[in-house]
């Protein structure tokens, strides 16, 4: 199979999975086999692609001309591979957990659910291989509309509200400042090709440049900064297994790996560092780091919390984007990875809890590690992860991150990075020793430990944040080719 | 002066009929009337192609024996044309106005208004 | 109106002068002012002349509203198919040089046939309108 | 008044030399549109006026269309002036050649049914369509009749 | 035999229909006859698009009499583009619209029906084709006459009063056009476009020419429904019945925008328009208040027809902003987005007609919850409506890059603005959409009458191609470029 059927694969097979779910909309269980089952096959897919080594990285295939000369292209390179295969990793993870979720709180409209779920993949896996703007826009925005519907799931008052402000801000950002800046760099460079080292060097002022990117970075809603970050609580009424594709896979995940292809393949790292034009996002970076953080502690919803931990994390790796030093950006790459694979078994057991005892407060989880020991011993691993202390994957990530804020000499950065790293402690290890510490009050009825079709993903997921930190030399050795 | 006058006398004639024509579609409350003034307004526009089509010690352009200036025949074709279609407007208006009239018991314009204002 | 004695009489020699004249028009518009539209409107007028003495009743025993309809339609027809004949007969459309052995008696047949096609479009129009007016009840 | 309106424009047309319009003119102004008027009159009976709107905006919009095609006659050729383009460029064809191309002396038939012949089917299409259109109008029902 | 008349049969035969459908007895046999017609019309304007790819323009003398002494057929690159736009509509209107007008329309009327269809589409076709001024305007007419017949055929009396409104208005235009075309004539003494521009160098300077330059602007705005001359539109677009409704606001709009390429570019030229008499001055303000104001008033609609009417003086907008940038690009913009909005709006006007057909109204609160009655539908609405947005990868996509591109060549703010107003769409869109999926339905038009296959069917044709020239803009984009080309030399 040649590397392009490979590609080309990766998008047909969700796809067809889509049509084929629409055509058996009538029986739930052929619904449920074939949504695992492409899950599986793209997951195949996209590890296949590793074999073909470094070789093949920015070779473009062109489809065929989309808009004037601009065609729709796909190639590969580190960055999206990694993306790609953590993404449908993860999916595969995620369809397990969806399945045993929503029969297990009876949800409706199940067709329509796995559907759109599908679709939104074919979305993520588009944006991973996208070689211009344009076609990283095309899936950008297919995987907006896609998402909608599972948002919107509970076709509620509430559900309605809070699409309405995913939804609103999403095309805002995405239409008022992402589409107005391509065509700008169109316009100026008459290119919109992912190119090691930019295609923008000497084409516009310095003082435009920090325009044109400030523009760019802040179009990208799903990167989730401060002032467009509301969408991402408000997305919380959504199914946990939605929150969990949303906040910590597919959506937020796509935005912060737009944020870094652009940095590192539009701009290229040499210019944004000689123009210094990414000043602006750093400190707006920085900023939603912090206050994310600190809004965080104030949640008592224990999804929404992790919303906001969300917000901050993603923060991190714009931050390590937009340093642009090579250690920040791998920083920024790995935490891509790390954060994706603490916060979605962090959703898991968020997902577990309410699903067994019906609760999202955190203040009534005390003692709840004594009912459901696995479900918080797993939030502990992936809570640690996300903190970032050894021997937790997220370690890694944190420490290049920190590395490269002082490399370039930005103390005041590092510093954030360390207070940041205490509130996170401060926002998620209570839940983790209040769980453990004091046992439950004995008016609490006895609940039983999450059922297995959710137990199997989240500790899979939380021995992951194990074991990939004892990978992560080779991940990072494979990091460098990053330019 | 006075000979731009003599020269201009028929298309200014035109121009008066046409404004009295347009001010009598726009101004009018009577669906009718507004007919009456598009009518007026319309044959304006058709005398003054004619005049455009007039010669001195013309003729008109029918040939025989003995004549040799002829006004021009195109203005003339053009105009009938034009006045067919007028007509034709003026009856599908004037249709339109009859069955308003059956459906609104009423054909003056700010009458129909207040009865859909009424209705909304 | 109906009623009137004198108006009818007189109607009864003045409708059949119409008729001529309108012919008259017809055909003779090659030579004189008039053609296949003052023509048509003027044998309707004589047709509505009719109706509005004897009654529309009577008049649609002469010329039915239908008939009228279809008389529009030939009278159409007419004229668009003497220019596809233009194009059979291996000329552009409405070409009526290659309906004769010669251009000026091709000319004399199309003008001649279209303005046929135009009188009687016309008349029937105007008569079928007339009917539709009166006959439209409040 | 429709039809005095017209005959006088018919008497018009003549002095202009334009017998054919004065004749469609006088059949059509004086004749059918008298009558349909007349018919569609008896129909809807008379409607007293009420309260008129603003005349302002009529007025403001009919004078500067006025002012217009007053400003665009001041260059114009003068009246019935031999010279004017509009008899140099196509009309003499028509005049000098017609006959030889067509053999009708009366240039308005030749042209009208032989040079621009395409638009004459357009008119009797048009008169078509008016006759559809009525039929189509008068006799529609609606739902909120009964 | 055909091809050398391509030109005259694209609009002969729908004329010579016309008369045969309405002596036709039975509703169905002229519906069937009546889309035949439609589907050999767009038929001869494949076959003109091809022929005008293989030799250039095509020019075909009626009566066989050379140019200014008789009237001459041009079909270029614009033209054919139009052409094939129009009879495609047409033809998918027509092909789904049997179900509706049967519903709709008084059955004795029928075959009157169709005929004022095909005589509506002869003179749209007839506008396109023509070569000469005056043409031009009989077939206006003609065009004019049946609309308002077909617009009044809407089931409430209000209808009445929208033709009125419309056929005052639009005789005012056709008429200002006439004298637009009298003083050119006057001058000149001729009736042929060509001819016509080129004597404007000897004329340019005449009072009476820069009038009727005035009259020709006013008149096409009319027709056009450009702010502040829109007023008839909405509520035409509003009671006509559904299936005229599609047609209309595909087509009629459409060929006043081509009148406007014609007369502004053809005619009067490039330089004398923009340059010497400022058109673009005119058209800027015009279009950018008539983008801002409709979209606005399109958000407070209660019922959906009027919500896409005022969506649709806004695309007017847009197109008429393409032009006032005075640029190529611009043009291009104008004439892609004039293209992909005619099968958005029609796919859209569709779908209403799919759910008037189905619960006997289209009021925003009836269309609650009806994505459960009418799952189809309701899809084919989404899609639309992101389309209309201007989404990837959708038509309105295309239309909307290309014309802010062609707007950031020009200015920074007008491509703000042009950004800022299609967020408007998204909220004028997703109202809709919330109310058919998120609400629950109204008991009392719980269950509509289900809606015919042919008309979903064609409803998702439309839908589909405004989707498919969104992933494969290639032939819009070419014929948009040649006809740019032709007419900004």
């Amino acid at each position: 199979m040649s590397l392009f059927t490979n590609i080309l694969a990766s998008l047909y097979v969700p796809l067809l999975g889509a049509v084929l779910i629409f055509f058996c909309r009538r029986f739930p269980h052929i619904i449920e086999i074939i949504f695992v089952a492409s899950a599986a096959v793209l997951l195949f897919i996209t590890f296949s692609i590793f074999k073909f080594g470094s070789a093949i990285y920015h070779q473009t295939f062109e489809l065929y001309p989309l808009i004037a000369d601009i065609p729709l292209a796909f190639h590969v390179e580190p960055l999206g591979l990694v993306y790609a295969a953590v993404a449908s990793s993860l999916w595969l993870v995620t369809t397990i957990y969806a399945i045993g979720y929503m029969n297990a709180n009876q949800e409706k409209k199940l067709a329509r659910f796995y559907m759109c779920f599908c679709i939104a993949m074919m979305g993520v896996m588009g944006i991973a291989f996208a070689a211009n703007l344009l076609t990283l826009f095309i899936f950008y925005e297919i995987l907006t509309i896609s998402t909608y519907p599972l948002v919107a799931h509970k076709e509620n008052t509430e559900a309605k509200n809070g699409a309405r402000t995913y939804l609103g801000l999403l095309l805002t950002t995405s239409i008022g400042f992402f589409l107005v800046s391509i065509l700008w760099t169109w316009q100026v460079s008459h290119s919109l090709d992912f190119t090691i080292g930019g295609i923008l060097a000497g084409k516009l002022s310095d003082g435009l440049m920090l325009v044109l990117f400030t523009l760019m970075i802040v179009g990208i809603g799903k990167a989730g900064l401060m002032p467009f970050h509301r969408w991402l609580p408000a997305a919380m009424v959504a199914p946990t297994p939605v929150s969990a594709l949303l906040h910590a896979v597919a959506v937020v995940k796509a935005g912060v790996f737009c944020v870094l292809k652009i940095t590192i393949y539009i701009f290229g790292i040499d210019l944004l560092q000689s123009t210094s034009a990414n000043v602006a996002i750093v400190y707006l970076a920085a900023l939603t780091m912090l206050l994310a953080s600190l809004v965080a502690l104030q949640q008592d919803n224990l999804k929404a919390r992790l919303a906001y931990s969300t917000i901050s994390q993603l923060a991190y790796i714009v931050l390590g984007a937009a340093l642009a030093t090579s250690a920040s950006i791998i920083g920024a790459s790995m935490h891509l990875a790390t954060h994706a694979v603490g916060k979605i078994t962090l959703f898991f057991c968020a997902g577990a809890i309410y699903t067994v005892t019906k609760k999202t407060s955190i203040k009534d989880m005390r003692g709840i590690g004594y009912q459901m020991p696995f479900t918080m011993f797993a939030y502990t691993i992936a809570a640690i992860s996300i903190i970032g202390l050894p021997p937790m994957v997220g370690s890694w990530s944190k420490w290049f991150l920190i590395d490269g804020a002082l490399s370039s000499g930005q103390i005041v950065l590092a510093v954030a990075f360390l207070i940041s790293t205490l509130l996170n402690i401060m926002y998620l290890m209570p839940i983790a020793i209040n769980a453990f510490i004091n046992r439950p009050a004995s008016t609490e009825p006895q609940y039983q430990e999450a059922p297995k079709s959710l137990l199997i993903p989240l500790s899979m997921t939380a021995l992951l944040c194990l074991l990939l930190f004892f990978l992560m030399p080779y991940f990072y050795e494979f990091l460098q080719r990053i330019p | 002066m006075m000979s731009l006058i003599t020269d201009l006398y028929a298309y200014w004639i035109s121009v008066l009929l046409m404004m009295v024509g347009l001010y009598i579609v726009i101004d009018h409350n009577n669906l009718f009337k507004k007919l009456i003034g598009l009518n007026i307004f319309q044959t304006s526009v058709f005398i003054l192609f004619i005049s455009m089509g007039k010669v001195d010690q013309g003729t008109a352009p029918i040939l025989k024996e003995g004549f040799e200036t002829f006004s021009n025949p195109l203005p003339h074709v053009l105009i009938l044309t034009a006045i067919v279609v007028s007509i034709a407007t003026t009856a599908v208006g004037l249709a339109l106005v009859v069955s308003i009239n059956k459906y609104y018991k009423t054909i003056n314009e700010s009458e129909i208004q207040a009865i859909e204002r009424e209705e909304a | 109106m109906k009623k009137n004695p004198i108006l009818r009489e007189t109607s009864h020699l003045l409708i059949p002068a119409i008729l001529l004249f309108a012919l008259y028009v017809q055909f003779h518009g090659d030579y004189g002012p008039g053609g296949g539209f003052q023509a048509g409107v003027i044998f309707a007028s004589a047709i509505i002349l009719y109706a509005l003495l004897h009654g529309v009743k009577r008049a649609e025993q002469v010329v039915s509203l239908n008939l009228a309809k279809t008389c529009a339609a030939c009278g159409l027809l007419l004229y668009a198919g003497v220019g596809v004949f233009g194009i059979l007969w291996g000329g552009n459309y409405l070409d009526f040089n290659v309906l004769a052995h010669d251009p000026i008696h091709g000319q004399h047949w199309g003008i001649l046939l279209i303005e046929l096609g135009v009188g009687l479009t016309v008349a029937s129009v105007v008569l079928a309108i007339f009917y539709a007016f009166t006959k439209f009840k409040k | 008044m429709g039809g005095m309106y017209s005959l006088i424009s018919a008497i018009l047309f003549v002095v202009l030399d334009a017998v054919d319009v004065a004749f469609t003119e006088a059949a059509v102004g004086a004749g059918i549109s008298t009558v349909l008027f007349l018919s569609a009159f008896s129909i809807t009976g008379k409607h007293h006026e009420l309260k008129r709107k603003s005349h302002l905006p009529a007025l403001l919009i009919v004078l500067t269309t006025g002012a217009a095609l007053i400003y665009s006659t001041l260059d114009m050729p003068a009246f019935s002036d031999p010279q004017a383009p509009i008899h140099q460029h196509v009309a003499p064809h028509y005049i000098e050649e017609s006959y030889a191309e067509i053999g009708v002396p009366n240039l308005v038939t030749s042209v009208l049914a032989s040079y621009r012949s395409f638009d004459t089917l357009g008119e009797v299409t048009v008169v078509f369509t008016a006759l559809i259109a009525v039929l189509l109008l008068l006799g529609a029902i609606r739902e909120n009749e009964e | 035999m055909i091809l050398m008349h391509t030109p005259a049969l694209q609009v002969i035969i729908p004329l010579i229909a016309a008369p045969l459908c309405c002596l036709l007895p039975k509703s169905r046999l002229a519906w069937l006859f009546t889309t035949l017609v439609s589907f050999s019309t767009f038929a001869i304007s494949v076959l003109l698009v091809w022929q005008v790819h293989a030799v250039g323009v095509i020019d075909y003398e009626m009566g066989n009499w050379p140019a200014p002494l008789g009237i001459k057929y041009h079909i270029d690159s614009l033209s054919a583009f139009i052409l094939i736009l129009i009879s495609a509509i047409a033809s998918i209107t027509l092909l789904g619209a049997r179900s509706i007008i049967e519903q709709e329309i008084l059955h004795s009327k029928h075959a009157l029906f169709y005929t004022a269809f095909l005589l509506c589409l002869t003179g749209l076709l007839g506008i396109v084709a023509t070569n000469d001024a005056f043409n031009v305007f009989v077939f206006l007419e003609i065009s004019s006459l049946s609309t308002y017949a077909l617009i009044a055929m809407g089931r409430n009396r209000k209808a009445l009063m929208a033709a009125y409104e419309y056929l005052i208005m639009g005789t005012i235009g056709a008429t200002f056009i006439l004298i637009g075309i009298g003083l050119l004539y006057m001058q000149t003494g001729t009736l042929n476009m060509f001819d016509l521009h080129d004597r404007m160098p000897i004329i340019g300077g005449f009072n009476s020419v820069h009038a009727g330059f005035a009259f020709f602007t006013v008149g096409i705005f009319l027709k056009l429904a450009l702010f502040p001359l829109h007023q008839w539109l909405p509520n035409a677009y509003t009671f006509a019945p559904s299936a005229v409704s599609v047609f209309l606001a595909a087509t009629s709009t459409k060929v006043a925008l081509y009148l406007l390429y014609r007369v502004f570019y053809t005619i009067f030229g490039f330089e004398f328009s923009f340059s010497t008499l400022h058109l673009g001055a005119v058209l800027l303000p015009l279009s950018i208040v008539a983008i801002i104001l409709s979209s606005l008033i399109a958000i407070f609609q209660s019922d959906i027809k009027r919500l896409l009417a005022y969506s649709s003086l806004a695309q007017i907008g847009y197109m008429t902003l393409g032009v006032s940038l005075q640029t190529q690009s611009g043009l291009i913009a104008s004439m892609i987005n004039l293209f992909n909005h005619a099968f958005i709006k029609g796919a859209l006007f569709m779908c209403l007609a799919c759910i008037a057909y189905s619960i006997k109204t289209t009021r925003f609160n009836h269309m609650a919850g009806i994505a459960k009655t009418q799952p189809w539908v309701a899809a084919a609405f989404v899609v639309g409506g992101i389309a209309l947005i201007g989404l990837p990868p959708t038509a309105g996509f295309i239309s909307k890059w290309y014309i802010v591109l062609a707007v950031l060549e020009t200015s920074w703010w007008l491509a703000i603005v042009v950004v800022l107003t299609s967020l408007l769409a998204v909220i004028y869109v997703w109202r809709v959409v919330e109310q058919m999926y998120l609400r629950e339905p109204l008991d009392n038009i719980q269950y509509g009458t289900p809606v015919p296959m042919m008309l979903i069917i064609c409803t998702w044709t439309m839908i589909l191609l405004s989707v498919y020239f969104g992933i494969d803009n290639r032939f819009p984009v070419r014929m948009a470029t040649m006809a740019a080309e032709m007419l900004i030399p």
